[in-house]
């Protein structure tokens, strides 16, 4: 049967089957939702697939395909009511049995989904109806339901992971079905006629690979691109007033990693005067222009830390002065941070600003720039005495740094700093369902993390999307899995 | 009366932008049809330069005509506009090089380049491939049929002259100038070039220009000679009063330096003291005056014209023969 | 840059030859010829801002940011305006040019040297190490240059040396090339075949005679180098590639400017501006070292 | 009876073909001989081996048969002390003037160059010393010496080869056609001086040439080739003004003489051959394609240089049996 | 000559093997794998059961010789393997990005030659006047200014000031929209075409002063032959050894310049595969494209031999 649309094609101001373009400078990298780490492939397929319960707006826990969840006896368990007539694109419904593939998949090694780890408390998942699952834990695991927002937890059909096709043939529940994908250029989405969550406007969405950010500005004033998804707001500013601009704190924060097991990083007050030195709005300023925020060690949602460090409230260079003292090198002391531009772009710029700050107490960084690769192999060896990094962020403490400082955490060696008093911590923190205790719990991390300079927190910045005029509907959102997922509310005018 | 074919009358050559050094200074030559006149001199005393400046092929714009008159029957070829002047090349006037091998295309067929001569000159294709087998045959080329279809580098040098004779014949010119087309070849070859061209001379009653240093060659070949020297011609005589009697005493010292039968084995032969002269600094006097034995302060003063010496002969010198052998 | 005397061979008679008179004649029919005279011109520019880059000797020091002067168009006192971090585009071109130059130098020392001897050997060995040689140079060639660049550094890691390795390797087979056939054509030379002769030991022969008379070609080969070599490397650099920060280099600022050219035009223009003078510079002194190599216009 | 300078014996020099081409037998079995003081004189056309014997006989190529050997001692191409040795003995000058000369060395260097090698002058004094000797032994200037080849014309370029030859005071002196890129009226400067030279230091020369009247000029014994052999030797005066071999009969006939009647005299009642195949035959005497006295045995029989009274030798099978007829001359 | 192609291809194929050895080697030398490659910082988070089953899948544990020898095989036969990254046939990226090179090279390389040879020759045969020396100015910028910053400018230019950009829209190939792919190849193709031009334009304008300065052309100009002839028949026939070799060489080069330029003008091509997958460690992609690029070099070689031959009658072999 033929629609509307295609008999009058004329119709349509966009004779290009009326889609709605989206820009970027990534470009999709991989299509299966278990193993994707790069942010744009999170948000493309967050078009496509749900979870079973995601964050909102607030970062607070939302359902979504799970209506509901109940913790069991001891938090040893929690049981999921899953959302009736839903489908995936084969028509076939969403069940239980789903769920349970899935959460398998996830945790199989043959799937190398680095996210298992969220799940590494689940002892089994199992169905107890077509519309119910219940996960069992080996030990008390509140967090976990925060990464079951995480894409690389989505809900896939059972029938494809049998079939082995998720790598290459996308199929979720989500508002968009999946059309194309053109590696290094563009992804394509069309509209999910069944889609649970009501009736999505936009027929079609390309998300295209524009090599500059400056060209993408350009492409939305020649109206070939819809939205554009910017990170320097320079560009942004340029365009005419017609244009808004959206922006966002994204989940994840900048911050200088420290080695703290030898060299004169080893010195906790070594490492408290870099903290003091450091100005960190200046970094801020300089790196991006003052398009973000000065976080502390959890920079959003329900338990964001205050942003300013236990010792040294504001930058203190007399208090430096004195920590370094204390460490016996008054004149201060020498190490090299390792950067990449690959993965980060601002990273020697925030270099080069803590650079000049740490120079004014005589503490000289040299700087090490990294090809990416060779950043992440150092990295996850632990070979640098200092770090720029960009890590990802979660709503849970836990979710966040049990990884880096939690017990047999997989990422403690590039932590370089471990702490019985801190795994403490972050046990109870994850054990404890009471909202109070847990606030309680987390805020006594953050000062913990940041009262012995374990790293150097330095800031949370703003992620932008810009719309064509017409554009109506749209705002970013803080959680990258569901970054671009207003886009099914989206319209044009 | 009628004027001779070629008329050449005080040409006069330039190189250099700007103030130009003259390089050929004023050469004077009749040639009539059905003559072969011969032109001698030292290497770089203008002779190339002047015929290439009665074709109007001077590498412009490094070298220009300065001055002088060139007609060819009567018309002034140096006042033709480049079209007038291409209907005359090839077809009224034709030239051979001194290098066969270089002077024809590498990358055409011997066929290509002789037909497009003839095209160029109103003759249609299949009439010109015709003439094109005709000519190669006539400058007795057996197997005019493989040469036709040969490439230069195919060919040996002395086929290879005769190819370019053969081109230069095809339009039957009326005047035909060669510049030394034998120097490269072997002189049983040679030989077989000279008489070629004197039999077909006779029978199309061309005139021919012969440019040469080697003097056996103008002994055997043509009826007149000019002698150029520091871009002028300083003597014109027939060939046997050359021979006998040369005038200019440059002439003289040519005839002199070169063993000729009769000249003594391992005797010591006449040289040219000294070198030619820098036409950048020519003075005001005779310019072959610092080689010349028989100079004097006269000679100093300003340089000779060629005057008439008796019927036929000419020479450009203030002690001409008959008065230092006189 | 390479001698064209054969004395800095140290050949034996080195002693003998009035190399200051040669070097004198050199230099002065070079800058008789117009594109030696411009090459020279702003390959010595060039160098000047290179030098004064590389110790430091700029308006303002390159590194320092200032959040109250982002973004400036040129004025007297940025010259070519400022960047996104307020830094004083003009001391970061003259700083990347020292950069850039140090690259492109070492670089051009690998591949002329390299190629240099390989195509000696090449032409004067012939038979099998001739091939070998040969073969080599062409799987270098058939590699596009910035793939084996990109692997070189990629795999040895960004640094000032790295860089130079990769762009010097890829030019090795076109020093290669440039001296065997020189060199081919000197062994059946006239006056190599007299020196034989005369009895000349292979070395005076090679030395003194066959490598004075292609260091003609290498020298012109190796500003021209000089301007391959400013180009790949600023091609690296733009791919991300080049050496890690502070050490800016041009193709770097050129990326990194591209992003905001619309904006601020001349953080691109800067930038651009050296390479292009850079580059045309050193083709110019190639084309009047071309001449000036020619013995024949070295006239008195 | 002066000694012996330079004897060559049965050289052979067979060049590999390129690109699939069959092998070039550039020289075919030539034996000559030079006697201190004289000149041998060596005509032939283009390509027939000239420049290769040439090259034999200084020891810049080796040959594929025979051998050659100067003042008793064998010609050897190996680099070292015997090549130096050899050097002293016998030079070569070349052709073109100015190739044969390094065109970044002035005339003081190049020469200079050489008496170092042979470690010949005293010091860089001594050396100047002798340079300038050479220079004005050719009737070059001393200001010469700081010219570079490019500023120096054809005749001059050509005595400076030779001085650089006699730089190292050979007894035997190659000259490849030394003069044929020369103008008319320096040839004569140059036979001049080679002359002279000859009178004042007792040289010997090969003197190849195709230029039939400076051969003659020059030469005591003349040998004449064809297609990498001799056809012909003798005493310069009977091989030109009597050939006997079909071939130098055309070669002198051919050379045009610069006297019209003279020229006319020798011309009458020749006629020109028309042109031929130069390609070798397969067997039988090399010229018998060309040859207006061929008889089938020539076209089976390669005839080899049979030697005849006075001195002479012939490689003609008519030729040989007309000598033979008529009785020594 | 049946044996010159025989000993020609037979050197094709050696160099194409040295190439994928040297390729090989300098991959393995890379740090990194394709693990890290392609989960970032994220790998560390890996359980050893994870790891080891992805190095199995990756095949990263084999030793090179046997990876080397099985890849060779593979390629022999005809398969390209599987892309790490996306998991598509390495065949089908290819297929994919191929004719976009193609194209952009063509493009590029007829604009060369139009630019060069045109302006070349117009300067050449008027030397001072004001064709040669727009063709020298030509000549300048063409050489000094490089491929990515001309492409820099253009796309400032075209998008900031004139807000223009096709290639925002999604590549279209020839056949589908003749029009926007016109417009998509032709800007990438100036960029790489001016370097190229100035190139050729040097050549062609040394070539033809030199061939005019020879014998055969006064010959042709003394047989009265039209201008036009003399120009094309006997000039530019004679130039074009030089011609064709440089544009040979400048068509090896223009296979890296498609790379940088691609990446500025988001053409998806090999040159933005190869990045992309240098970038991800994906090892067959990076090795087919590469030897695909060597391969192409080494044609273009063989190609301007054949036609030397073709132009060229001295270099024909009996
Ligand atoms: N293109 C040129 N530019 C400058 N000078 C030139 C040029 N062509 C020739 N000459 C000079 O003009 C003079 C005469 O040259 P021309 O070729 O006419 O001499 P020629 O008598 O034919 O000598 P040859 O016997 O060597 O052929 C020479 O001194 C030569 O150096
Ligand atoms: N190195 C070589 N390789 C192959 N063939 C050669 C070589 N040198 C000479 N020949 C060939 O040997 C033959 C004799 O050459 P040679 O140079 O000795 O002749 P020539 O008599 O000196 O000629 P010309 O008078 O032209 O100088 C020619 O056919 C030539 O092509
Ligand atoms: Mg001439
Ligand atoms: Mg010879």
């Amino acid at each position: 049967p033929t629609t509307a649309a295609q008999r009058h094609p004329a119709a349509h101001p966009r004779s290009a089957g009326s889609t709605f373009v989206v820009a970027n400078t990534s470009s999709v990298q991989k299509l299966d939702p278990d193993v994707v780490t790069n942010f744009l492939d999170f948000q493309s397929l967050g078009l496509i697939y749900d979870t079973l319960v995601q964050l909102s707006r607030q970062l607070q826990i939302v359902p979504n395909l799970a209506t509901s969840w109940q913790f069991g006896p001891g938090n040893r368990s929690i049981t999921f009511q899953l959302r009736q007539g839903v489908a995936f694109d084969d028509g076939s419904a969403f069940t239980s049995a789903d769920v349970v593939a899935s959460l398998n998949r996830v945790v199989n090694p043959k799937t190398g989904d680095a996210a298992a780890s969220y799940l590494a408390a689940m002892k089994q998942v199992v169905a107890e109806g077509p519309y119910t699952v219940k996960l069992i834990l080996s030990r008390p695991d509140v967090s976990l339901l925060y990464g079951l927002t995480s894409m690389n937890l989505a809900m896939l059909p059972a029938k494809a992971i049998a079939s082995g096709s998720i790598a290459t043939r996308p199929d979720g529940t989500g508002p968009f079905q999946f059309v194309s994908w053109s590696p290094g250029n563009s992804f394509v989405v069309k509209r999910n006629p069944h889609y649970w969550g009501g009736r999505v406007s936009l027929a079609r969405i390309e998300i295209k690979t524009i090599a500059s950010e400056q060209s993408i500005a350009s492409a939305l004033q020649a109206n070939t691109v819809q939205l554009g998804l910017l990170t320097q707001p320079q560009v942004a500013d340029h365009l005419p007033s017609s244009f808004h601009v959206d922006r966002v704190l994204d989940l994840s924060y900048r911050a200088l990693m420290l080695q703290d097991h030898h060299g004169p990083l080893a010195n906790v007050n070594n490492r408290r005067a870099i903290a003091c030195a450091v100005n960190r709005s200046q970094v801020l300023g300089d790196s991006v222009f003052g398009q973000g925020r000065v976080v502390g060690p959890v920079p959003l949602g329900p338990y964001a830390s205050k942003p300013v460090s236990a010792i040294c409230a504001t930058p203190d260079l007399a208090q430096a002065r004195r920590y370094l003292s204390a460490a016996g090198d008054p004149s201060g002391f020498s190490f090299t941070a390792i950067t990449s531009t690959d993965l980060d772009p601002t990273s020697s710029a925030q270099a080069i600003a803590v650079q000049l700050e740490l120079a004014r107490v005589g503490i000289k960084m040299s700087i090490q720039n990294l090809a990416g690769d060779a950043y992440i192999q150092d990295w996850l060896k632990g070979d640098f005495q200092a770090a720029f990094a960009e890590n990802g962020a979660d709503p849970d403490p836990y979710t966040m740094y049990g990884r880096y400082f939690g017990p047999g955490a997989n990422l403690g060696v590039p932590a370089g700093y471990s702490s019985t008093a801190l795994q403490r911590l972050l046990v109870q923190g994850d054990e404890a369902a009471a909202a109070v205790t847990r606030s309680r719990i987390w805020s006594q991390l953050s000062s913990t993390l940041t009262g012995n300079a374990v790293w150097i927190w330095l800031f949370d910045s703003f992620d932008y999307a810009v719309l064509a005029p017409g554009v109506h509907g749209f705002s970013l959102s803080p959680s990258t899995s569901t970054s671009l997922r207003a886009l099914s509310s989206t319209t044009v005018s | 009366m009628a004027h001779p074919l070629l008329t050449i009358r005080g040409l006069r050559v330039g190189v250099g932008r700007g103030v130009p050094v003259e390089i050929v200074r004023g050469v004077d030559l009749d040639v009539d049809g059905g003559e072969k006149v011969g032109i001698v001199g030292e290497s770089g005393s203008g002779k190339t330069l002047s015929m290439l400046a009665v074709l109007g092929l001077l590498p412009t714009p490094a070298l220009r005509v300065l001055g002088g008159s060139v007609r060819l029957g009567g018309v002034e070829l140096l006042d033709l506009d480049e079209p007038h002047l291409r209907r005359v090349r090839g077809a009224r006037i034709a030239m051979i090089y001194q290098d066969p091998m270089s002077s024809l295309n590498p990358l055409l067929r011997v066929r290509t380049q002789i037909v497009e001569t003839l095209v160029a000159h109103g003759v249609d294709r299949r009439r010109a491939r015709e003439r094109t087998r005709e000519v190669l045959s006539q400058v007795g080329l057996r197997d005019a049929a493989r040469v036709e279809g040969a490439f230069p580098h195919e060919l040996s040098g002395g086929m290879l002259q005769r190819v370019m004779i053969a081109m230069a014949l095809s339009t039957q010119p009326e005047v035909l100038i060669a510049d030394e087309p034998t120097t490269a070849l072997d002189v049983t070859v040679q030989e077989q070039i000279l008489s070629l061209v004197g039999e077909l001379q006779a029978q199309n009653r061309m005139a021919v220009v012969w440019v040469t240093h080697d003097l056996g060659v103008v002994a055997r070949l043509v009826d007149r000679v000019a002698v150029m020297y520091a871009g002028r011609v300083v003597e014109h005589a027939s060939t046997p009063d050359l021979f006998a009697r040369p005038q200019h005493p440059y002439t003289a010292a040519l005839l002199a330096s070169l063993p000729r039968p009769g000249t003594a084995h391992r005797a010591t032969l006449r040289q040219i003291p000294g070198s030619p002269p820098d036409p950048a600094r020519l003075g005001s006097g005779c310019p072959y005056l610092p080689r010349c034995p028989q100079g004097d302060q006269e000679c100093r003063v300003a340089e000779p014209d060629l005057l008439d010496r008796g019927p036929g002969r000419a020479s450009a010198c203030w002690k001409p023969r008959d008065r230092w052998q006189g | 840059m390479t001698a064209v005397g054969g004395g800095l061979l140290g050949h034996p008679d080195a002693a003998e030859v009035g190399l200051e008179r040669r070097r004198a004649g050199w230099l002065r029919t070079l800058w008789r010829s117009r594109s030696g005279r411009v090459g020279l011109v702003l390959v010595g520019v060039v160098s000047l801002a290179g030098i004064l880059g590389g110790v430091g000797l700029t308006p303002e020091n390159p590194g320092v940011q200032s959040s109250s002067a982002v973004l400036r168009g040129p004025s007297p006192p940025h010259l070519f305006g400022t960047d996104q971090f307020g830094r004083d585009v003009f001391s970061l071109v003259l700083q990347g040019m020292g950069v850039s130059l140090e690259i492109a130098g070492i670089a051009v020392a690998i591949a002329a040297v390299v190629g240099t001897l390989g195509g000696i050997t090449a032409g004067l060995l012939g038979r099998w190490p001739e091939a070998l040689i040969m073969r080599g140079s062409d799987i270098i060639f058939a590699i596009p240059a910035i793939l084996l660049a990109l692997a070189i550094v990629t795999s040895l890691g960004a640094s000032v040396i790295d860089s130079a390795l990769a762009i010097g390797v890829g030019y090795v087979p076109i020093f290669v090339r440039v001296v065997r056939g020189p060199v081919l054509a000197l062994r059946e030379a006239d006056f190599i075949r007299a020196g034989r002769v005369l009895g000349f030991s292979r070395r005076r022969l090679l030395f003194g005679h066959i490598l004075p008379n292609v260091g003609g070609a290498v020298a012109v080969q190796t500003s021209l180098a000089f301007a391959w070599a400013i180009l790949a490397e600023a091609g690296l650099s733009f791919l991300g590639l080049g050496p890690p920060p502070p050490t800016a280099s041009l193709g770097e600022m050129v990326s990194q400017s591209s992003s905001l050219a619309g904006v601020a035009w001349w953080t691109l223009v800067g930038p651009s501006l050296a390479i292009v003078l850079a580059v045309i510079g050193f083709n110019f002194l190639g084309d009047g070292l071309r001449d000036a190599a020619d013995p024949r216009s070295r006239t008195r | 009876m002066a000694g012996v300078a330079v004897r060559g014996w049965d050289l052979v020099k067979t060049y590999r073909g390129t690109g699939g081409r069959p092998p070039v037998r550039a020289l075919r079995g030539v034996s000559l001989e030079v006697p201190s003081g004289g000149t041998l004189g060596i005509v032939g056309e283009s390509g027939c081996g000239k420049s290769t014997l040439a090259r034999l006989l200084v020891g810049l190529e080796a040959p594929s048969r025979g051998g050659a050997e100067v003042d008793g001692v064998p010609v050897t191409t190996r680099a070292g002390d015997a090549r130096l040795q050899l050097a002293r003995r016998i030079q070569l000058v070349f052709q073109d003037p100015f190739s044969s000369l390094d065109p970044r060395r002035t005339v003081g260097r190049t020469l200079a160059e050489v008496l170092q090698v042979h470690r010949l002058g005293e010091g860089a004094d001594g050396r100047r010393q002798r340079v300038t000797e050479l220079l004005e032994m050719v009737a070059l200037g001393t200001r010469f010496a700081d010219r570079y080849p490019h500023e120096l014309s054809g005749g001059q370029a050509q005595r400076v080869a030779v001085a650089r030859a006699l730089a190292v005071q050979p007894g035997v002196l190659v000259l490849d056609e030394p003069t044929s890129a020369l103008d008319v009226s320096v040839r004569a400067e140059l036979l001049n001086l080679l002359v002279g030279m000859q009178d004042r230091l007792g040289l010997a020369y090969v003197f190849i040439s195709h230029d039939v009247s400076m051969i003659r000029h020059l030469s005591d014994r003349i040998l004449v080739m064809y297609l990498g052999k001799v056809v012909e030797a003798g005493p310069y005066d009977a091989v030109l003004d009597r050939p006997l071999h079909p071939y130098t009969e055309a070669l002198a006939a051919a050379v045009p003489v610069p006297d019209p009647g003279v020229d006319a005299e020798r011309r009458r009642g020749r006629s020109v051959g028309a042109p031929v195949d130069l390609r070798e035959p397969d067997r039988g005497c090399p010229y018998q394609p060309r040859c207006p006295l061929a008889e089938p045995v020539c076209r089976e029989v390669d005839p080899d240089l049979g030697a005849l009274p006075g001195g002479r030798a012939v490689a003609c099978h008519v030729a040989v049996r007309q000598a033979g007829a008529s009785g020594p001359s | 000559m049946l044996l010159g192609v025989a000993r020609r291809l037979l050197s094709m194929v050696i160099t194409l093997l040295g190439v994928s050895v040297v390729i090989f080697v300098i991959l393995r030398l890379l740090p990194g794998n394709a693990v890290t490659a392609s989960l970032g910082v994220s790998a560390g988070l890996l359980s050893h059961a994870q790891l080891a089953a992805l190095d199995r899948y990756y095949g990263v544990g084999q030793p090179a010789v046997q990876q080397f020898v099985s890849w060779l095989v593979a390629v022999l036969t005809g398969n390209l393997g599987v892309s790490l990254a996306s998991r598509e046939p390495v065949a089908t990226l290819i297929g994919a990005a191929l004719p976009v090179t193609v194209e952009l090279a063509l493009v590029a390389i007829v604009l060369g030659l139009l630019i060069g040879v045109g302006l070349g020759m117009l300067g050449a045969l008027h030397p001072g006047r004001l064709p040669d020396s727009v063709g020298q100015g030509v000549a300048v910028v063409g050489l000094g200014v490089p491929s990515f910053v001309l492409g820099t400018g253009i796309v400032t230019l075209l998008a900031s000031v004139l807000h223009y950009f096709p290639s925002s829209q999604s590549f279209a190939g020839f056949f589908q929209n003749p029009w926007l792919n016109l417009q998509q190849i032709i800007f990438p193709a100036l960029a790489l075409s001016l370097g190229i031009g100035a190139a050729i334009m040097r050549t062609t304008r040394a070539a033809i002063l030199e061939v005019s300065g020879q014998g055969f052309v006064r010959t042709a100009r003394g047989k009265g032959l039209a201008p036009r002839t003399v120009s094309w028949r006997h000039l530019f026939l004679n130039s074009s050894i030089p011609i064709v070799t440089m544009t040979g060489i400048q068509l090896g080069y223009l296979l890296g310049g498609t790379v940088i330029v691609e990446q500025i003008f988001v053409l998806p091509g090999l040159g933005r595969l190869l990045v992309t997958s240098i970038a991800n460690r994906d090892f067959p992609v990076v090795q087919s494209v590469t030897l695909l690029f060597a391969a192409a070099f080494v044609v273009v070689n063989m190609l301007t031999d054949i036609l030397y031959t073709v132009i060229d009658p001295r270099t024909r072999a009996r």
